[in-house]
């Protein structure tokens, strides 16, 4: 029973992980890409942890695996944030089909100010 | 710690595919991406995966060994991002500061 | 000439004493040597090379040493006097002393290191004096160009040195003059003999290697009197006269010697005439005296070595005596221009006196120990087996020209017309004129009481070098044979050649303009030829691409390495293809797949990046090979790299692109990679199929926890085990750090780019 | 980069990774860490901390200059080692003694040392490069 569990986490997180591969591959734009890139793999890599917590089962692992799930959870939205905000600035070509532009009168007030 | 079962082999393995599978994409995205901020998602990525790779490998190895190397990826992968970001952003200052119209930043 | 104050006559006292004690210690061992006894001192120095002070007195040495102790003395007390108030006197008393010190050892040593150490000491002395004036470029250029020719000599003597030793089986010199006859047909003895004759005839300045000593006259005179006529330049003499029981004696030895004396006399004394420096006089004098001792020595019979030692001994009386007396008459006059100088007789009586006897003897004139010399030297060449002609012929033409040159040297100056000098004229202070009236006399004394200076210093001398026990016995007259015919016959061709001096000068000036290139010139080439050479490798191998840095790197790697393999046949082909796991492969492929990614790379971040993956893929190898420290380390520097390039980056915006190397270059390129690539697979390949030798890993495995109380063996190894190895490297890492951070800030400081 | 986002992440990562780098400094003995790899931690940490705050916030953060950082991990290293002579005779052997239950030797003494040059000479360079605007 014990082995089943572990083993479908694993799968499933290997499979978000694919996913997350894929998603960079096909997405047209930088910013869609980084939707499936932080996203997916955190849930991925999360699950993937969480695995391996059951797997061991000893408190030490299970402490391990928590803290790298909240290490990721902390660092990666932080980063995709940072790098949205340079990758936008610095002219990334955006998809046509892009409804709402929140961030455009936002961005030249802020250009002029640097 | 008694070796896994043979479902459990099998699903580590399934999964270290489907991790390397994930990587492969990536590769060729940090080959294709046009521009520099589609190849740092992609390192972005790749470092995410190597986490998951070592875990996988703990459960595949059966040894805890291999999480150390998850645990402290995860804290410090974060500052390559962090850095490429800064220097996308930096860059174009500097061209700014060159004159040079901003070209689309179509080559990395 | 201002009062001396008390102190530096103390000095002087102290120098000329020292050189009076020595004096005094050899003299007292000329009875014992002159029965044929030998004295021997040794003193243990570095025993497992068997390399031990050993001093080792008979004939030769003694002789030699009490001309270097005599000569010394008086030279110490002129010195004094030459360059009394000269701001570094007491540096020139050193240098002296020191250059004494290792002359008497190169005389004495038994030892060939000894030998050699003594060697290079005088080499050295002899440049610091010589390069005494240092102001001026020209006493610069000739102190640098003796020490550079007569240490290059030197080199190659102790090549020779070296070699003897190996085949004599010995260090000693003692040893070794027993074993001649095996040494001589021992396969070594041509590059022996050519080694040790680069050494001798650089220091004795024979003909390809003699344009140094006219150049050393830049020395002051003291100097000049002393290393470049008495002693010094005889060391190459001594060197011969040695080895002449051990190498002496085969045809090639004779030969060599012979014509390269001959060349050597024939063309110091031809261009002798024509110098206006007294001192270059001399200079090309001394060149002619030491071209024909070594042509003696290249003869195989006794009487010629007797000539050669007696006229040795003679030529240090006479030429320090002229040098010293050329030093008084510039040191009174301000020149030693023979046309600026005339009528000093007046002024310098007593100087004119040891003068005139001093070139007496050098003309062979009878009373005088040089007519005794000239005559064995003459009997001597007359009764060779081999080229005796042409032994006879040379130095026939050598005396009558040094006839010519000695009348030049005394008639002009003392007895000339008189020509207003720099400055007015009168004797040399008493220490001035004391050490060439002495060494005249000296002459003269020995000439008259030649019986007895041949049976105390010469006999034993020739019994040294011809390893014989041969009675000699020299005399004012031997009779009427054909050496007083040859005498006579100098005397008059020098005369007349005095009397055709000006003519003469001309055909020789023409004769001289004829001449391609002297050594001096040659020296230059050469110097300006290594400078060009090392020019031209800089160019090549730093030029400043980093590109070309790396090639060389790896294509020198790639061809040792790779070359050692094929010849030693070290390549091993796997018999199996490797087993490996299924994820374990994927890696594999995860790293070509990223090193195509690089090399396809435009711009070099995108290049560095994937670098990255697959620095962060070979992390995760040494993880599943079981090396998690070693994981660890790795990728975090990965990270760390990726920010200091991204700041690199930033600073050198012109980077950012990699630049397109051309179409041979890259195909270059890509040649020298796979050819690394395939080597060091290859030397891997070698190395795994060599079973590990386990013995360290159980030390490890064992002592880790119960001596260094950690699991962990990679890093109790590291920090306990091996802790100096780890010190050794925070300390180059530190130094790495302070390093790089002043190149950054001094870029800053100047180009702020 | 002055993004507010950015700072706030730091302050919390920043403490988070000196923790994490002394704690894989001290069980280096036992497991896998060490002086080397803590040290690489640490100056990861400070040079996000120099992305988000600028190098000058750092060089005040750690006080002192980080080439004296470098020099007193060699120190260090050479007292471990001088501890090793006076106690066993030997330039650095490791001398343990036990306080307060758990043993403490030179060793330790030298790895923080490691600990210490390591981020000193690394921050040197980071911190160079940053400033050389």
């Amino acid at each position: 029973m014990h082995d089943i569990i572990v083993g479908i986490l694993l799968v499933s997180g290997g499979f978000f992980a694919c996913v997350a591969g894929l998603g960079i591959l096909r997405f047209p734009d930088v910013l869609m890409r980084m939707h499936a890139s932080t996203k997916a793999s955190t849930l991925g890599v999360g699950l993937i942890l969480t695995a391996v917590a059951i797997y061991f089962g000893t408190l030490e692992m299970i402490a391990r695996s928590a803290a790298t799930i909240i290490f990721l959870l902390l660092t990666a939205p932080v980063a995709a944030h940072l790098l949205g905000k340079a990758a936008y600035r610095t002219g990334a070509v955006l998809w046509q089909g892009m409804s709402k532009d929140e961030l455009k009168d936002y961005a030249e007030t802020e250009q002029e100010s640097q | 710690m008694t070796e896994n079962s043979g479902f459990l082999t099998w699903a580590s393995n399934i999964t270290l595919a489907l991790l390397l599978l994930g990587m492969l994409f990536a590769v060729i995205r940090l080959r294709l991406g046009p521009s520099l901020p589609d190849r740092v998602v992609a390192l972005d990525l790749i470092a995410a995966i190597i986490i998951g790779f070592t875990a996988t490998l703990a459960v595949a190895g059966n040894d805890a060994i291999f999480t150390n190397m998850g645990l402290e990826l995860g804290l410090i992968s974060f500052l390559s991002t962090v850095a490429f970001a800064r220097y996308i952003e930096r860059r174009i200052i500097l061209e700014k500061k060159a004159t040079r119209p901003i070209e689309r930043s179509t080559k990395g | 000439m201002q009062r001396n104050n008390p102190l530096t006559l103390l000095y002087d006292g102290l120098i000329v004493i020292l050189a009076l004690a020595f004096a005094a210690f050899f003299a007292m061992q000329i009875p014992t040597i002159a029965q044929g006894e030998t004295i021997r001192i040794t003193l243990p120095w570095v025993d497992f090379l068997d390399v031990n002070l050993s001093f080792y007195i008979d004939g030769l040495s003694l002789l030699f040493a009490l001309i270097i102790s005599v000569v010394g003395v008086f030279v110490a007390l002129y010195s004094g006097a030459y360059l009394a108030g000269h701001p570094q006197l007491g540096r020139f008393r050193l240098y002296l002393m020191l250059f004494m010190m290792s002359m008497l050892g190169l005389v004495l040593s038994d030892n060939l290191v000894l030998l050699f150490v003594f060697w290079e000491l005088t080499t050295i002395t002899s440049y610091l004096l010589i390069g005494f004036l240092h102001e001026t470029a020209q006493g610069r250029r000739s102190a640098r160009q003796a020490l550079l020719v007569t240490g290059g000599g030197g080199l190659a003597m102790m090549a020779g040195f070296v070699l003897l030793a190996t085949m004599g089986g010995n260090w000693e010199l003692s040893q070794l003059l027993t074993q001649g006859q095996s040494i001589k047909e021992h396969a070594l003895y041509m590059p022996t003999l050519i080694l040790l004759l680069c050494g001798a005839f650089t220091k004795s300045a024979q003909y390809p290697f003699h344009f140094w000593l006219p150049n050393a006259m830049a020395a002051p005179t003291p100097v000049s009197a002393y290393l470049h006529s008495a002693t010094m330049v005889k060391g190459g003499i001594y060197l011969m006269a040695r080895l002449y029981p051990v190498l002496g004696g085969t045809p090639s030895w004779m030969v060599i010697l012979t014509v390269f004396g001959a060349i050597t006399a024939v063309w110091g004394s031809i261009v002798a005439m024509r110098q206006n420096d007294m001192k270059l006089v001399l200079a090309y004098t001394t060149l002619m005296a030491l071209g024909t001792l070594t042509m003696l020595l290249g003869s195989d019979n006794v009487v010629a070595i007797t000539g050669m030692l007696t006229f040795l001994l003679v030529h240090s009386l006479y030429k320090s005596s002229l040098f010293l007396i050329v030093g008084a008459i510039d040191h009174e006059s301000g020149t030693r221009k023979l046309n600026e100088l005339g009528a000093l007789a007046g002024k310098m009586p007593i100087t004119m006196v040891s003068a005139a006897a001093a070139a007496l003897s050098m003309a062979g004139i009878p009373p005088f120990l040089g007519f005794v010399s000239k005559e064995m030297i003459y009997s001597g060449a007359i009764s060779l087996k081999n080229m005796s002609l042409f032994t006879t012929g040379s130095a026939l033409i050598a005396n009558f020209l040094m006839v010519a040159v000695a009348a030049v040297l005394i008639l002009r100056p003392f007895f000339g017309p008189a020509v207003a000098t720099p400055k007015k004229v009168h004797e040399a202070p008493l220490r001035m004129w004391l050490g060439p009236a002495i060494l005249a006399t000296l002459g003269l004394v020995m000439g008259v009481m030649a019986a007895t200076t041949g049976h105390w210093l010469i006999q034993p001398a020739v019994q040294a070098v011809t390893n014989t026990q041969q009675e000699i016995h020299l005399a004012l007259f031997h009779g009427f044979n054909t050496p007083l015919l040859l005498s006579a016959l100098t005397l008059a061709l020098g005369i007349g050649v005095f009397l055709a001096y000006r003519p003469l000068n001309g055909l020789l000036a023409k004769l001289e303009s004829l001449v391609p290139v002297t050594g001096d010139k040659m020296y230059d080439h050469a110097l300006n030829g290594i400078a060009k050479i090392a020019h031209w490798q800089t160019d090549i191998l730093q030029n400043g691409s980093m590109h070309r840095y790396l090639a060389t790197v790896f294509a020198t790697i790639a061809l040792a390495v790779g070359y050692t393999l094929f010849a030693k046949g070290g390549i091993v082909w796997p018999d199996m293809w490797p087993q490996l796991r299924f994820y374990e492969w994927v890696v594999v492929l995860l790293i070509l797949a990223s090193t195509v990614v690089t090399l396809l790379a435009q711009s070099r971040l995108v290049a560095i990046s994937a670098l990255g993956v697959i620095g962060s893929c070979v992390g995760l190898i040494y993880l599943m090979f079981g090396a998690p420290d070693v994981a660890l380390t790795q990728v975090t520097v990965e990270i760390l790299v990726v920010v200091l390039v991204t700041v690199a980056l930033l600073k050198l915006p012109g980077h950012a692109s990699v630049a397109e190397p051309s179409g041979s270059e890259r195909f270059g390129r890509g040649v020298i990679a796979i050819l690394i690539g395939s080597v060091f697979t290859l030397l891997l390949l070698a190395v795994n199929s060599v079973p590990l030798d386990m013995k360290i890993t159980e030390y490890f495995a064992a002592n880790s926890l119960t001596l260094a109380h950690g699991r962990n063996i990679v890093n109790v190894v590291l920090v306990d085990f091996r802790g100096f190895d780890t010190l050794g490297e925070i300390t180059v890492l530190t130094v790495a750090g302070i390093t790089a951070y002043q190149m950054i800030k001094l870029r800053l400081g100047r180009s702020g780019k | 980069m002055n993004s507010l986002i950015l700072r706030t992440a730091t302050k919390i990562l920043v403490s988070l990774m000196l923790l994490f780098s002394i704690f894989i400094m001290l069980r280096g003995h036992n497991e896998p860490g060490g002086g080397f790899v803590g040290g690489l931690i640490a100056s990861t940490a400070f040079g996000l901390y120099a992305v988000a705050y600028g190098p000058q916030a750092v060089r005040n953060a750690i006080y002192f200059d980080p080439r004296k950082i470098a020099m007193f991990g060699l120190g260090l290293g050479i007292l471990a080692g001088i501890i090793g002579i006076l106690a066993k005779g030997v330039f650095l052997t490791g001398t343990w003694t036990h306080l307060g239950g758990i043993a403490i030797g030179t060793p330790v003494l030298f790895d923080l040392g490691v600990y210490f040059v390591v981020v000193g000479a690394v921050m040197t360079l980071i911190l160079a490069m940053e400033e050389e605007e």
